[in-house]
């Protein structure tokens, strides 16, 4: 990493639990929990990397 | 939008998904919000989610300055790791693929 | 590994995929090979994709270090960018995605 | 762009057209372009985006 970057602050306990219990972040988990769901039950199905047309041996080439 | 998501349960429930290898969420400083990684490793993926997100916004202005990123992945032959920000946070998961 | 493959049918077979609005194909040093896109906006997305190449790999290789990019993507509510590399080239399709 | 980046190359269409023709660019293009189309056919099939277990409005919020 490059050194011009500002340092990432550490949050203690207390502030995460207040961000965890707020209504924004729960809306945010809401909604991207289940875009990454689906997008892991896409992954569970097909394998876009995986030609299906091939043997094993050519689509690792 | 008040909802009475159980935080808990949804996080224990991507992290029970077969082939998940760990979660983070970091608000849009990089602060880390909760994780399934270690310290170093969280603030490490932290890092580069803020230095890829820009770019990746950048990219996605370049056909419509209007849009905004709502996700990214990036994959290798084994591994999938997804990114999903939303106003203040982000969500990211890393999955490996499995291969039938 | 040679094949017989018609890069020109291939090509119009992305080109007329529903939704398709953009097809570049550079190489690693952003040189534009074959391109739907006017000449300055294909240099603009080879030099995003080259920003972006980078940090994508370096956030695969936090996971697992021998980890290479095979696929990468953007996608906002309606837009969705995809790049693939290979060795020495990326493909890259914009892809406009329908709301049924 | 930063300045401190190298100019792109341009290339003639000469060299362009023995890239086209070369054995390695047709195996990159032979497997990325399946990659590619699978990729679109899933954004056709599902988009892992929108919430198909609600109303469209709130899918928008």
């Amino acid at each position: 990493s490059s050194s011009n970057e500002p340092e990432i602050i550490v949050l203690n306990d207390l502030d995460k639990s207040n961000i965890l219990e707020s209504d924004s972040f729960k809306s945010f988990f809401s909604r991207t929990s289940k875009v990454i769901e689906r997008a892991l039950c896409l992954d569970d199905s097909i394998d876009i990397l995986v030609d299906y047309t091939k043997s094993d041996e050519e689509s690792k080439s | 939008m008040t909802t009475d998501l159980n935080v808990d349960e949804t996080f224990k429930k991507l992290q029970t998904h077969k082939g998940v290898k760990g979660i983070l969420i970091i608000n849009k400083n990089g602060s880390v919000i909760k994780s399934t990684f270690d310290n170093d490793t969280s603030q490490q993926y932290s890092k580069l989610i803020l230095d890829l997100f820009p770019r990746a916004s950048t990219l996605l202005k370049q056909n419509d300055e209007k849009d905004q990123v709502s996700f990214f992945r990036v994959r290798s032959q084994d591994n999938d790791i997804m990114v999903s920000p939303d106003n203040d946070y982000f969500l990211m998961v890393v999955n490996q693929v499995k291969h039938e």
